[in-house]
Order: C-alpha cells, then structure tokens, then sequence
C-alpha cells in the first residue's frame, strides 16, 4: 500500500507521544534532552508530510530552521548541564532542589 | 476654584513640608497653618451652599481630564451641595482639632505632618468630587495615609490594625469599583434589550435621555461617569427598569444585577460606615492610632460610608433602595443594639467609644431605612453632629491617655476634683454622645426615630420599639464610665494630674461650640441638607413604596 | 366655635429667660460674685415668681376656656406651608398658670432656704448653677405647647435631678444614687418617646392642637391611641417614681435636702401627673383605668413601707411617693382637676415638710436617722410648728388644703363607680395620718435619744424658717377651704379645661370632666361631696393622728417598732425585694449580654470575616506579639482559604523540575481533552 | 510563489526595521571590539558600544514607521513597534543594572551579545506574522535567555539554568508541534495576510475541528511558558531567583512582553473572524487567566524572598494581561498595551531598586529592605510609588491600567451577558485585594520597622538614582496626565484588528 499523509503524521505523533513520555520519566538531564530533540523531529515529520501533500515548499524552509535551532539549543542546554554538572558533580534533575517553595 | 484650592491646598503643604529643611518645630506650625487655611476655605465652600435650589451646585468645575474613544470622558467634576458642603466643612473643623492635638508627636514629625495634610485632601476631595472615577480615585487615595498614620505612630499593635483597616476597606472598594464598572457599561449602551422597551415604551438609553433634555444640569453634555446626570437619569428611569435596563434582566442566582450591584456598593460603604458585620476593623484600629488621628478617622472616616450611600448608592438604585429598606433597617437597629452592648463590656475607654460610634452609626441607617424625609434628614444630621461629638470624645480620651498612659476605665477615680474644667467639658461630651437635648446628639437620634417609626418597610414599628432600647444602653454604658472615671474617691494614680492645658482647651473648643450651638438651634444644619436631600426623598416616592 | 386663642403676653418668654440668664452668669461669673452669686440666681426666680404671679390673674381675666398660644419656627424640613417643620411653642391656660405659681413660688422659698442649707459647702456656686439650670428647663416643660418641647424639658429636668442628686459625688453612694436615677428615668422617657411617635405617625405633628384634632378626627386608631397612652403615661411613671419604677426615689434622698424638696416633693416628680392631666382628653377609657390601678396601687404600698422607715427623708420620700400616687388616681377616675389640685396643695405641705426635715438635719449636724432625735420641739419651736401644720395638711384633717385635694380625688373615684379604688384610697389616707404621726412624735416628742446631739440642735436662722413659715401658712391658708362653698372656687377653675380640649368634640371618657363654655358638665361634684362622706374622712384622719400618738406616747416604741403585722413588716422593709429583683433581672441580665456580644465580637465576627490569619501570618514571623495573634484568630474562614492556597501552591513549588514538567504537561493534556469533547459538544 | 514570500525588497525592510538592523550590526562589533585593543580595556569597550547600540536602536525605533506590509513574514504595524520600544527600554534598563551590580562578576563581552541577541529575538517576535518566523524568534529570545539566566557562577545560578533550558525546551518543543498542526490546516505558515491564504482563513472554516483546537493549545502552551502563565509557571520563581537581578528584571518584562505580542497576534489570527472556537478558546483563556492570577497572588503571600516574591507578582500580573488578552476585542488590545506600558516601569522600577538594596546588603530578601524608609527616603519612596502603582492603587498609573482592563472585562460581560466574565473580573478584583497584603510587605519594613534598624545610611550613585526617577515619575505623571498614553495605544490597537 503507498505511503499516504496518514503514515507521516501517525509517525509524527508515535515520534511526539516517545519524546513527551521520555522528558517526564528521564531522571538524567540529557535523557531529557534527548526527549526534547524527539519532539522536535515529531514536527519535522509532520511538516515534511504537510508540505509534500497539502502545502507549499515553505514548510521544508521551515524544517530546515527547525533543525538549525535545535542544534543551537541542544550546545546550549548542553553547556549549561555541564556546568550544572561543575557545580553539583551530579545531573541528576531530582536532587538539584535548591531553589524551591 | 476655591474648591480646588480647598482639596490641593493640604497637597501643596505636604510637598512645603517634606521639602522644608527646618527642626519639627517649623513642621508642626507649618502644618497648624495649612490645616487652618483649610478650615478657612471649607466654611467659605460650605457658606456658599446656602440658598442652593436642589440640583445645583456651588464652586462647580467641569473640566475634562480623560477623552478616550466616544463614550468614555472622566472629567475631573467637582461642585458641592448642601450635604457635601456640611461634611466638608467638618473635615475642616475637624482638621485644626486634630492639627492641635498633634503636638504630642514626638517621631519623625514632617513623615507625621505629611501624612497628615495628605489624607486632608483624600477626604476633601471625596466629599466635594460628583464624578464616580474622581470620586473611587479620591477614595482609595485616603486609605495610604491613614494607614501610614495608623501604622507609624500608633499603639503596640499598631501594624495588625493598620494592615487590618487597609484590607477591610480595600475589601470593600473592590465592589464600588465592580459597580462603576457595570454603570458605566449599562450607560453607554446604545439601545435598550427589547423586553425592557416592550413593557415600557418611554424607557430610553442614557444617550437618548440626555438629547431629550440637554438644558438640565447647566448643559454639560452626556458623561456616563458625572453623578448628578446619572441620579437625574435613574431619577426618570424609576420603573422603567432602572439604570441597568441595557442589560434587560439578565439575573445571577436569582436576583436581577441591580440588586447584586447595589448590595456591592452598599458592602464597600457599609465598611466605612461600619455597619454591623462589617465593623471590626473599627476597635483595633481606634484603640492604636494615635488621638489625633482617631478624631481624623471617627470624625471624618466613618461619615464618608454615610455620604457615599447617599451619593451613589440610593440615589442610583432608588428601587432597589426602597425595596431594601426593611433589610436595611435590620441591620440598622442591629448594629445600635449590638455596638451598645459591646460597648458596655469593654474596660478600654477609646475601645468603648468606638463601639458606640458603631451604636451611633447604627442610627444613620435606620434613618435611611426609613424613606422618609424625617428619617433620612435625621441620619444626615446625625453624620455631622455624631462627627463633632466623636471627635471631642476621642480628644477627651487622648487627655486622660497623655497623663495616666493607660486608658483602663477602672484605673481611674474621681478625675472631676482634679481637673474641673477638663471633666465639665468631658461631661458635656459624654452627655452629647448619650443624646441629651439642648445638644447637638439629640437631633440626629429624634429623628432618626421619628422617621423610622412610619417607616414604608413591614415591621417598621417593631424595629424602632427595639432600637430604643439602645438609649438605655448608652446612658447605661457613659454613666457608668462618667462614675468610674470622673466621679468618686480620688484614685491616688490620678492625684497629680495637671489640669487641662491651653492647647488641649483650644484642641476641644471648636467642637464644643457646635455641639452645644446646634443643639439648641439645628436651623442652619437642616437648612443646608434638606433641599439636597429632598431630591432622594422624592426620587423614592416615585417608586410608590415610600411615602 | 369662638376663637379661644389670645395672642401671649410679651413678659411670658422670660419667665424662662430670667433664670436662664441668672444661670449663665453664675456659670462663668459665679464663684467671683459677691456671696458667691446665690443673690443673682434668687433674683432670677424671683422674677420669674412676679411674672408667673401676674400671668395667672392675667389669665383668670379671660373669659373660661380661653388660653394663650405663640409658636416660632424652630427649624424646618421641607419648604412650603404643609412642609415638615418643628416649632417652639408656648401655651398658658389654667394648668400652666397654677403650675407656674407653684414651681416658681416653691424655687424661690428653696433657693432662700439653700443660702442657709449649703453655707459653707465647697462647691457652692455650682450648687446655685444647677438649681437655676433646674428651674429653667421645669419652666420649658411647664409652658411647652407641644410634646417635643415637653420631652426636651423633660430630660433636662432628668439631668438636672442626676447632677443635684450626686452633688456630693466624692463618695459612690450618691453617684451610684444619681446614675440609678438618671436610668430609672431614661426608661421612662423611652415609654414617652414611643408614645410620641406613635402621635406623630399618625396625626403628623407633635403640638397638642394637632394631636387633639387628629384624635378627634379618629386619625388614631383605637388599639395605638391606648398604647400611645400607656407610653406617654410611662413617661409619667419614671419620671413620677409611679410602681413599677418608683425604686430611684428613695435612694434620691442621698442628695442635699433642697433638691429633695424642690425636685423629689413639689416640682420634677409633679410633671408627670401634669403631663397625664394636659394630655387627658386623648387617653382611652382602658389608658385611664391603667393609670387609675398604678396610682392606687402604689400610693397603698408606698404608704405601706413608710411606716418602716428610720430614715427622716426615706419616710417623707414614700409618702411622697404615695401621694403622687393619689394624684394619678384622681386622673384615672376621670378626674385631671383633681389631681392637679392635690398636685398644688401637695407641692405646698410636702415642700414644708422637706425644708422642716432639712432644717432638723441642718441642726443635728446632717444626722437623718431617727434614732438620734426626739424632743425637738422644745428646741425647734418653728421648725416644730410649721412641721405640725403641714402634717396635719397631709393627713388631711379639716381646714387645711390637703383636706381639700385629698377629699376631691375620693370623692371622684366613689363618684366615678370606682369602688375598690376608692376604699384602697381611703384606706392609705388612714395610713398616711398614721405614719405622719409616728414620724412626727418620734422626732419632735418624747425623750431625746441622743443626748450629745440634743444639746447642740438649736433653731435654723431666719433664711431658713421664713420659708418654712410662708410654706406652711399655704398649707392651711383659708383661701383655699374658703373654696368648700359655692361651684366656681376661685381654687379649682383653673383645672377645668386645659387648652385646646374645648374646641374638639370628646371621646365619651373625658366629656364629663371638662366644664364646656362655662356649664357644668353633668356629674361634676363640689369639692366637698355628700355628707356622710366629708365626716368619714374628717374621722379617718383625726383617728390615724390618734391612734399613732397613742402608740408611741408611752416611749415604749421607738423608731424600729413593727407596727405592721408581721409577714407584711419583712415585706415592706425590704421594699418588696424590687431593687434586688431588679438588679439581677435586668440590670445583671444586660451585663451577661454584653459580655456574650463582646466575645462573639472579639472571637467569632472579627475572626470569621477578618483576614487576621493572613495578615498575622505574614507579620507572626516579623514581630513576636503578633503570634497570639494568629492562635487568637483561629477561626478564620477567609484567612485560612488565602493561607491553605498558598500552602498548595507553595507544596507544588517543589524544585524538582520533572515536578514542573508533569504538571504543565499533565494540565494541558487535561485541558485538551476537557476542551476536544466541549467543542464536539 | 517562492520569491514572493522569501525575498523582499531590502531598502524597505531595513526602512521599516532600522532598529534591528542596528542590533544585528552591533553583536559582531562587540565580538571584534573584545579581540583588538589592549585586554585590560576588554570589558569596557564591550559594553560602550552595546549600549551605545541599544540606545540608538531606541531612538530610532521611536521614529521608525509603521504600516508598510513588506514580507509575509514580518509586520511592522503599531503592536511591533510598541513591543519593540518595550524591548530596548528593558535591555537599557538591563544592561545598567548589569554594570552597577556587584553580583555579576565583571559583565563582560558574552552578557552583552547575548542580551543584545536576546533584546533582538524580542523584537522580532513582536513582528513576527508567520509561524516559522515566530518559532524562530522566539526561540532566539529564549536561547539566549537560557544563557543570561546562568551567568551567576554559584550553584544556584547552574540550577536556576537548568531549569529554564529544560523548560522552555520542551514547551517550544510542545509549540512547534501545534505549529505544524496547524500550518497543516492552512496549508501555509502566514498567520494573517491580506491576499493570499492564511491560518486566519483556516480559523473560519475548520474552527470547529477538534484537531485545530488541539493545536491552538498546543501553541499556546509554548506562549504560556514564554509569559509564564499558569500551568506553565512553574520555572519563574526559581529561576528569578537564581538568576541575576537585571536577568530577571529582562525576564520579567522583555521576554514577558514579547509573549504577550506573540498571543496577542496569535489568539487575533484564530478568533479574530468569530471562528466558531473562538468561543471555548476564549473561555479557556479565561480560565487560565483567573488561575494563573490567583496562583501568583496567593503564593506570594508567604514568600519572604523579595525577587521571588516579585517573580509571583510578575505572575499574577501575567493573569490579569491574559483577562484582557481573552477580551478578543480591538478595546481589550488597547487595555493590554496600555496596562503592558505600566506594568514595564512598575517592575523595572522595583526589580533596579532590589538589585541595589541586593548590592548593598547581600541579600535580596524583604529583611533587608528594614528601616530604607530612613535610611534612604527618596529611594523607599520610589519604590513605594512602585509598589503602590502595582497594586492599583488610585495616584498611580497601575490604578488607571486595571480600570481599563477590567472596564473591558466588565463591558464584555455585559455585551455578552456571560457570567463567567463577569465573576472572572470580580475574581480579579479581590485578587488586588490579596495583592496588598504582600505588596505592604515591603512598605512595612521599610517603614513601620523597629527604632534600631532606622539608623545607618545607605550609599547609592547618582546614575541609580536618575535610572530609578526616571522610571518612577512616568508612574505618576501617567496616573494624572493618562491622556497621551492612552490614545497613543488605541491608535496602536487599531492597525492588529
């Protein structure tokens, strides 16, 4: 059977449903991220679908962006976990709960 | 313009003296003269109101301050009639009383003076604004100093008391601004649901009104927030739906939004007034602010619940009002029975003067329960005299508080030997607040009861029965106090207690003059307040359930 | 209907303005004035006496029925000729020309013989001040036309009795006997006030022409015309020591000796039966006959306990007592004339009777128990003498005024049907000779009882027997038994119709009291009556003297005999537990209340609506005292509501990160789901 | 079709965008200012020309004109400008509270590129009219926030960092994928146009499609997290408080407005026709809004920390912008840019004032702000006027910013015979109630403190003291004077509907 816009967007959404699941459950900071960058790409597919079915080449631009700032954000989230991790010699989400109330 | 230089004057003394480089002394003259050149300015304004028709005002100004989009004009509208004009001159009086009697504070004297002047132009502006956004921003404008005041200066809970007054009145004016708001929507409405026009046909918009008499209200042209428009306006609507007829009736948990609007605005000036369940600000925060400043605030404070009712509240929602009267009138005899038994079991002198001024309020609106023009004449005269007595009695208090340093009525004995004068004039005082003829407390109370008891709600005569059991309570309560204080053996704690100074004398005269003056002779107060308030009086007959 | 209104004679307001003015000059001039200023206050009731004097031969001028009226606007409501307005108003008809005379003449002989009484008192001028401060506002009560200036009068006069009362105020008891009777009295006056209200609401205005016309119009219904009534007359009651209230009086006697005889014999406690007499033509046939059962009943038991009494003043106290008692009986039967008849020859004798007690007193060094006298005639002789006469006047023995009056108001009750009444009358007239006769042997016969005190009475000076001499000489002067003869007594004309009831038609209780354009009404009786009865009283009277000098010539008795049987002694002395019932009924029941409504106040209203809790929570940690604070507003719906939100928010403010991600994550999948099926909906 | 949308004409855009265009010439600068030239002048030369750039890009920003529809991608209408005024005021603010405050260590080169990048994703977002451009602008913004929100080297500042990254990560994670659902509806990314097809056209005709509504959420869950509303609000107070004062204070106001232009600009496109969701839209919008204000408000009451205490406020105030913003109507717009001008000078004001009494004493809670009312009275009385003004009290111009918003508030409820609106405002009034009790907190201690702690004095230069007036007085002046601002924003409001 041919690849229609259904399979596209069920990918995305199975792609979403890992990520959020991932970001909530993962204890170490870049299980977190990792979650995050699944997310991303759920987009990413959905918009490549949309825009080979039912939209304009605007929407590979837009992909194209998405994955540029995802890499930027991951350098930065990443930077920051080490310092974190300079800071607390762990990164582990859970125990960084100095600030709170 | 004198009544702008009437409100800004204190405003431009509080700048002169934070500015001022110079030691307390200078503060504190430079506060005595301003609080007298507002005195001076207030007698003129009210001077002016005599021989007003009703639905004129003296010292008018209407100049506009905020256009925005076609329907909403604040305009910055003051003027004073009758009643305001009554009130603000007690502001004034009341403003040199306390001014003298501030010369016992010691801490940080320009903050004190600062504050002080501060609240003078709140209070001033309040009572002379007739448009609902200067007069709601007036309104909050007062609370800040007052609770400065209270909070600095005061007593050891000093804090509790000023947080505790700031909220309880903030509480309330969140419903007067809730109620502007919902006015000011229903007004600028351009045409009228049609349930409202099908069952009577000459009901019209504000807009609408306002074109077909233009000439009314010296030709200002239609502002949705100028009060004397919108009490002419709600004066025609008397049943045709009222003020809020743009919204048809649409009714929340089954009252229609004019009920729900009026008891929100009656909520925010019963706070003030204090009506019964509302009142428990009041004990803490007299008991803890220092005695000029519970002249300021049972003198002034408490009148304005009084003066808002009566500007606002009635007069924009005259059925609801005459619909109400029998749950105002509960509440009423409620708060006269009630404070005066609490008053009773208090040791505090200034907690116990504070419950009555409860008692006493609870006058005010049994008279305006009543509908009649008796009643409400009664509760209005009431406001002014139950001012100056309240404002004597605190400053009686203070005296006593400047020498024992306690105010615990059984720590006292047989004052009267030691200080005559003091304890005559105190005596004078006392015998006022229990409603004595030949002094001014009697009128407010006679009348108060003569127009309760044909009052136009069931019930009418039942409840004045049992609000004259008040009278007994409060001479019960001040006699008691008289005897425990002022009369019997000489407490040896009292024996050196230096008769009554110059200041303090001249800090009591100016109330004393008019407590005893208007006593004998109220002409010149019901001459003043009577065509004003002769407009609401009839605004209510109209709604066929008043006489 | 000829118009009976005369315009007022111009003199008549400073019937009020001389005193006042008197009064306002002791107040500030007072204690720089030679002798203090007592001169200037004698002069100004002095006056007021010649004016009064001559008002009331100007009025017996007019024609019958005839009166003088002069209103001013005092302040008004509403413009416009039908607007609400009050005005001062003064009336003068034969009630206010005897009242008058009689207020005024006693003040003045008062006032001379307080020069004598406080001499050397501290606070002298002040004294003179409240006594001219007194007479003032009796006078406005006196001549007020309508019932607001009659109200106002009224509770100036209840100020002034409260100052006059607790004069001597260092010690408690006389404060606490001053505060007793201002209260006593203000619940009285809140009777009065309903009763004025009740008039208003119906016929409009306070003055008494409006009211006599709204009731003759049948404006009042029935039911409201007897409680207004009732209300008006429990003015009377408080303010006239009347059962139920009548416990303030005695104690009253703790202040000097001229207020009791100017305040608490002649003048205050009089009001009350002139306000029932003038108001008269409104009371309803059952108002009349509860005042009729109050006067009887309290002059019968105030006669009652007289007879316990070793205080001099405490037995004249309830004698008084008893014979205003007799007045409002003589009302209730139907008779006002009556009443005000006995009204003026009472104030005369018990004046007398007062002053003579202060004199003993003065002469025994302000020693008022009996049990220190005895035998003062021989050192008192005109004290002695005209104590004697007024006596006898009191125990109404033939040829003195008291005679007269006391005679009239039975013969009235007999004639009016009301026999019970008439012989519980009769019986506490045989009452008062008696008790008379024991207070007067003990005092002024027999040994003395305390010889160091005996040797020091001597006779008062002159500024104090004069009076005594002028009161008693009106106490049996002729010109009043003169009046036994023909109908129109020169004594009793004055009382026949008081102002305004001749122009309007009477409810049927009160047409046979009032003479109509000078005719007689139908049972109108000479003062003297039949016969038979004129020498039953003469006996009954002459028999008490008797039988009470008898009793206690033998100087076996003294002053604490039980004459009474014994059950009723126990019960008069402690008269009739009322004080105590009282105290605790009332006065102690208020007290409980006040203490409940203070700690509602304090613990449930100031707490359930208050946000103590959040204001305390946030201050409880800044400053220590406010931590009771928080325990003391514990109940606190709206505080806690703000605290228990905040204690959530902050829980959910965890720092865990993940914490925060389930959360946003878990709401918006929420909110989508809630959303999807409300728009599919 | 691709030309059309992709390449516009440049002398116009840079017409139209003179001020970014500033911005973008300047980081670059800075990067090459830091390498040449002697080291020890590193720092200095790096912040002179940022904020010679920012205050320039305000100047021009104030002329720049409005109108012209160059790119579907960018609008340079009244909303773009106001938000980018608001933008560059804040970063001026900012970048002066950096250099004064002690806790920065030597602000040097990297804060300033990154609060000049983040000043510009500001800017652009509020111009952004296409869903790729706003995705990309926001994400600028928030990258760049990340970093500043760590600049503090203690642990707290690592923590405060991880937070935010974690955070926004994911919800811009959540908002793309809306983005994407919903440029599947529309076929295109143009969230309004006037010729060719746009997301706005998609609203009318599939409103009434589960899957849109979804979508909307979804995005809006990304804009909720840039304008910390509820449920989104859970990183705000931690990473207030780690972070630097001035971080903060550009949180709190730059990236907060800027949000609030993203919805704005959003919630127009998709309910701005009537679309048949516009309703539940609307209401959730609403509800939200009350939550997120009673959320803030109430647990502020028991913070003694003073920036987490004004990260709540920033909080509450964030719900009472989303009451107006749920008001879709030209009047609401006015309101929110009306109330959003006021709310800049009212936070700013008060964040600069704790970052000084934070220089001074150490510590930035309400403890140490005791006596100020003596020790430093014109300062205590600006932050009094601040604090007032916050919570709505009458002198001040936040009176006269929540009058009109809840006049909208009410006025709908009216018009619309909701009650739902109508209980929404006088929810919202009785939370200014609430405000009070901890917006006194401060106004207690600084003046109603014991005797002792009113001695000492309290050393701030001249350059605070003229930044903290000129943030106060406009409080005031505004109060009084409110008719200039108020038609400047109605005439703004008029260009978005």
């Amino acid at each position: 059977m041919t690849i229609g816009l259904f399979h596209y967007l069920a990918l995305g959404a199975a792609l979403f449903s890992i990520g959020v699941i991932g970001v909530v459950t993962r204890r170490n900071a870049i299980g977190v991220l990792i979650g995050v960058e699944l997310i991303l790409n759920a987009a990413n597919v959905n918009l490549v679908g949309f825009s080979r079915y039912s939209g304009g080449l605007d929407a590979q631009v837009f992909v194209i962006f998405v994955i540029v700032l995802a890499a930027a954000e991951a350098a930065v989230a990443l930077a920051i976990i080490l310092q974190l991790f300079e800071k607390r010699s762990d990164i582990d989400v859970d125990r960084a709960r100095g600030l709170r109330g | 313009m004198l009544l702008t230089l009437a409100i800004f004057l204190p405003f431009l003394g509080m700048i002169l003296i934070l500015r001022a480089k110079g030691d307390d002394e200078k503060a504190r003259n430079l506060g005595l003269v301003f609080s007298i050149v507002t005195f001076v300015l207030c007698s003129i304004v009210a001077y002016k109101t005599y021989g007003l028709e009703s639905g004129k005002y003296a010292a008018e100004i209407d100049v506009s301050w905020i256009e925005l989009g076609d329907s909403f004009h604040v305009r910055y509208h003051i003027g004073v009639d009758g009643l305001s004009g009554m009130l603000i001159f007690l502001t004034g009086l009341l403003a040199i009383c306390a001014a003298l009697a501030s010369w016992g504070i010691k801490k940080n004297v320009r903050g004190y003076w600062a504050m002080f002047l501060l609240l003078h132009t709140g209070v001033i502006g309040t009572f002379a604004s007739l448009d609902t956004f200067l007069f709601y921003m007036f309104w909050e404008l007062m609370l800040l100093p007052m609770y400065f005041l209270i909070g600095i200066w005061g007593g050891p809970r000093r804090i509790y008391a000023a947080i505790k007054f700031f909220l309880y009145t903030l509480w309330g004016s969140v419903f007067l601004l809730a109620g502007i708001l919902v006015v000011y929507f229903a007004l600028s409405a351009d045409k009228l649901p049609d349930e409202i026009t099908a069952k009577n046909p000459q009901a019209l918009t504000f807009s609408a009104w306002r074109a077909a008499n233009p000439d009314s209200l010296n030709g200002a042209d239609a502002n949705v927030f100028s009060i004397p428009q919108v009490t002419a306006y709600a004066k025609y609507m008397v049943g045709k739906g009222g003020i809020l007829a743009a919204f048809g009736d649409l009714s929340l948990f089954g009252h229609h939004i004019a009920w729900w609007i009026f008891w929100g605005m009656f909520i925010a000036f019963a706070v003030k007034v204090p009506v019964f369940p509302f009142h428990t600000w009041l004990p803490d925060a007299h008991v803890e602010a220092p005695t000029p400043i519970s002249v300021i605030l049972a003198g002034i404070l408490l009148k304005l619940g009084g003066y808002g009712m009566l500007r606002l509240n009635f007069p924009f929602f005259p059925q609801v009002f005459a619909e109400a009267a029998f749950c105002l009138g509960v509440l009423g005899v409620v708060s006269i029975v009630y404070g005066a038994l609490v008053a009773m079991a208090q040791t505090d002198f200034k907690k116990m003067v504070a419950y009555s001024s409860v008692s006493h309020m609870g006058f005010c609106i049994l008279g305006f329960a009543s509908l009649t023009t008796e009643g409400i004449n009664g509760a209005v005269v009431q406001l002014f005299n139950h001012g100056t007595i309240s404002g004597l009695l605190f400053l009686v208090v203070g005296v006593l508080y400047d020498r024992a340093h306690h105010r615990d009525l059984n720590r006292f004995g047989g004052v009267m030997w030691k200080m005559p004068v003091y304890s005559t004039m105190a005596t004078i005082a006392i015998f006022a607040s229990i409603g004595l003829p030949g002094l001014s407390g009697f009128w407010g109370e006679f009348l108060a009861f003569v127009g309760s008891f044909s009052g136009h709600y069931h019930h009418a005569k039942i409840i004045t029965v049992i609000a004259t059991s008040g009278l007994v309570f409060t001479a019960a309560y001040y006699l008691r106090a008289i005897q425990r204080v002022y009369l019997g053996k000489v407490n040896p704690a009292c024996e050196d207690f230096p008769e009554i100074t110059k200041r303090e004398k001249w800090s009591m005269l100016p109330l004393l003059v008019p407590t005893i003056l208007f006593g004998v002779y109220p002409k010149p107060l019901f001459d003043m307040i009577s065509t004003s308030l002769n407009t609401l009086v009839e605004t209510v007959k109209q709604t066929g359930l008043a006489g | 209907m000829p118009d009976l209104a005369h315009s007022l004679p111009a003199y008549v307001p400073w019937i009020i303005f001389c005193p006042a003015l008197a009064g306002v000059i002791q107040h500030f001039f007072g204690a720089k004035l030679p002798r203090k200023g007592d001169l200037v206050v004698i002069a100004g009731i002095g006056a007021s006496l010649a004016m009064s004097i001559a008002l009331m031969f100007q009025w017996a001028a007019l024609p019958a029925g005839h009166y003088f009226v002069e209103a001013w606007e005092w302040f008004r409501l509403t413009p416009g000729a039908d607007g609400i307005a009050f005005d001062m108003a003064i009336v003068v008809d034969g009630l206010t020309a005897s009242l008058l005379c009689v207020v005024t003449l006693v003040a003045t002989l008062v006032f001379v013989f307080s020069t004598g009484y406080m001499k050397g008192d501290p606070r002298y001028e002040r004294f003179f001040f409240w006594l001219s401060f007194f007479a003032v506002a009796m006078l406005i009560l006196t001549l007020a036309d309508n019932l607001l200036m009659l109200f106002i009068g009224w509770e100036l006069v209840g100020l002034c009795s409260y100052k006059l009362i607790g004069f001597w105020s260092e010690d408690l008891v006389n404060a606490e006997a001053a505060k007793k009777a201002f209260i006593v009295t203000r619940v009285g006056d809140v009777g009065m006030l309903l009763g004025m209200l009740v008039f208003y609401h119906y016929c409009g205005t306070l003055s008494m022409r409006g009211i006599f016309a709204g009731v003759a119009a049948g404006a009042v219904p029935a039911t409201a015309l007897t409680w207004a009534g009732i209300g008006l007359f429990f003015g009377a009651v408080g303010k006239s020591a009347q059962f139920p209230l009548q416990i303030w009086l005695p104690d009253a006697m703790a202040g000097p000796t001229p207020v009791s005889a100017l305040i608490h014999a002649a003048t205050m406690v009089a009001a009350g039966v002139y306000l029932a007499a003038r108001m008269f033509p409104v009371f309803t046939p059952d108002a009349l006959q509860y005042i009729a059962w109050t006067g009887g009943i309290t002059a019968f038991l105030a006669a009652l306990v007289a007879f316990t009494q070793t205080d001099i003043k405490k037995v004249l106290a309830y004698s008084t007592i008893s014979q205003l008692g007799y007045m409002m009986l003589g009302v209730g039967v139907g008779a006002p004339w009556a009443g005000m008849f006995h009204l003026t020859t009472h104030a005369m004798f018990k004046a007398c009777l007062f002053l003579g007690s202060g004199s003993v007193i003065h002469a025994m060094h302000h020693a008022q128990d009996l049990k220190d006298m005895g035998g003062l005639r021989k050192k008192m002789p005109v004290t002695f003498y005209t104590f004697v006469l007024s006596t006898l006047a009191l125990a109404g023995i033939p040829f003195t005024s008291g005679f007269l009056s006391k005679d009239a108001i039975l013969i009235e009750a007999l004639g009016n049907g009301h026999i019970v009444l008439f012989s519980l009358g009769l019986f506490s007239a045989f009452l008062t000779a008696f008790y008379m006769a024991r207070m007067v042997w003990l005092c002024f016969f027999g040994k003395p009882r305390n010889q160091e005190k005996f040797d020091h009475a001597h006779e008062s000076p002159l500024s104090m027997t004069v009076p005594l001499i002028i009161l008693a000489a009106f106490a049996v002067s002729f010109w009043f038994t003169l009046g036994a003869g023909p109908e129109d007594e020169f004594a009793n004309q004055f009382y026949r119709t008081p102002a305004y009831a001749q122009e309007f038609p009477k409810t049927d209780a009160v047409a046979h009291a009032y003479w109509v354009d000078g005719k007689k009404p139908a049972n109108w009786h000479a003062s003297h009556g039949p016969r038979w009865f004129q020498i039953v009283a003469m006996v009954l009277g002459l028999i008490g003297l008797g039988v009470g000098i008898a009793l206690f010539r033998s100087g076996r008795r003294n002053q604490n005999a039980r004459i009474l049987p014994a059950g009723v002694h126990e019960l008069a002395a402690g008269k009739y537990y009322m004080d105590e019932m009282y105290l605790d009924a009332f006065v102690g029941a208020a007290n409980k209340t006040a203490d409940g409504c203070r700690w509602v106040d304090e613990k449930l209203v100031d707490g359930a609506v208050n946000l103590s809790g959040a204001v305390g929570l946030f201050i409880g940690d800044a400053s220590g005292d406010a931590d009771d604070l928080v325990v003391d507003g514990a109940v606190n719906l709206a505080a806690d509501a703000a605290k228990g939100a905040g204690a959530l928010v902050g829980t959910a403010q965890s720092g865990r990160v993940r914490n925060y991600l389930a959360m946003a994550i878990g709401v918006t999948a929420v909110s989508i789901i809630v959303l999807v099926f409300f728009v599919i909906g | 079709m691709l030309a059309e949308t992709w390449i516009p004409d440049l002398s116009a855009l840079f017409s139209h965008f003179m001020a970014e265009s500033i911005l973008v010439i300047a980081i670059p600068v800075i990067v090459v200012a830091d390498l040449l030239g002697k080291p020890e002048g590193r720092d200095r030369r790096a912040h002179s020309v940022a904020l010679v750039a920012l205050v320039t890009a305000f100047l021009v920003a104030l002329f720049q004109p409005t109108g012209a529809h160059l790119t579907a991608l960018l609008r340079a209408d009244g909303l773009a400008k106001i938000f980018r005024l608001l933008a560059l005021g804040t970063g001026i603010v900012a970048a002066i509270s950096a250099l004064r405050s002690r806790d920065l260590p030597r602000a040097h080169t990297e804060f300033f590129v990154l609060l000049l990048g983040a000043v510009l994703g500001a800017c652009l977002t509020a111009a952004a009219n296409d869903l790729a451009m706003l995705y990309l602008s926001i994400e600028t913004l928030s990258i760049c926030g990340y970093l500043l929100a760590g600049f503090k080297k203690d642990e707290k500042g690592a923590e405060a960092a991880m937070k935010y990254v974690l955070f926004g990560a994911i919800s811009s994670g959540l908002m793309l994928y809306g983005m994407s659902l919903l440029y599947g509806f529309a076929g295109t990314a143009v969230l309004t146009s006037a010729t060719g097809p746009s997301i706005a056209d998609a609203a009318m005709r599939a409103g009434g499609d589960p899957l849109f509504v979804v979508a909307v959420i979804l995005v809006f869950a990304g804009l909720a997290y840039k304008v910390a509303a509820a449920p989104f609000q859970f990183w705000c107070p931690d990473v207030y408080e780690g972070s630097p004062t001035s971080v903060a204070a550009f949180l709190a106001v730059a990236s907060k407005g800027a949000g609030f232009a993203a919805t704005l600009r959003v919630i127009a496109a998709i309910s701005g026709g009537g679309a048949a969701s516009s309703e539940t839209i609307q209401a959730f919008l609403l509800i939200a809004a009350v939550v997120t204000m009673t959320v803030g408000n109430v647990a502020a009451l028991r913070q003694t920390n003073a920036k987490r205490l004004l990260a709540y406020s920033a909080i509450a105030h964030a719900g009472t912008l989303l009451l107006g913003v749920a008001v879709t109507s030209e009047a609401g717009v006015t309101a929110v840019i009306f109330y959003m001008v006021i709310y800049l000078f009212m936070t700013l004001g008060a964040f600069y004032i704790v970052s000084l009494v934070e220089n001074e004493t150490g510590r930035a809670d309400i403890d140490s702000f005791e006596g100020l009312g003596f020790r430093a009275p014109m300062l205590a009385l600006c932050m009094g006027v601040c604090l007032i003004s916050l919570t709505g009290l009458p002198p001040t111009a936040g009176f006269l910013g929540k009058f009109f918003l809840f006049k909208e508030v009410f006025a709908y409820a009216g018009r619309e015979g909701s009650s739902l609106f109508f209980w929404g405002g006088i929810i919202g009034l009785l939370n200014s109630v609430v405000a009070l009790a901890y917006y006194t907190k401060f106004l207690r201690a600084m003046y109603l403190c014991d005797e002792d702690r009113k001695q000492g004095t309290f050393k701030f230069a001249g350059v605070d003291r003229s930044v903290v007036l000129a943030l106060t007085i406009p409080i005031l002046v505004l109060g009084i004077l409110f008719q200039s601002l108020g038609l400047i924003a109605s005439n703004l409001a008029r260009g978005l509907f």
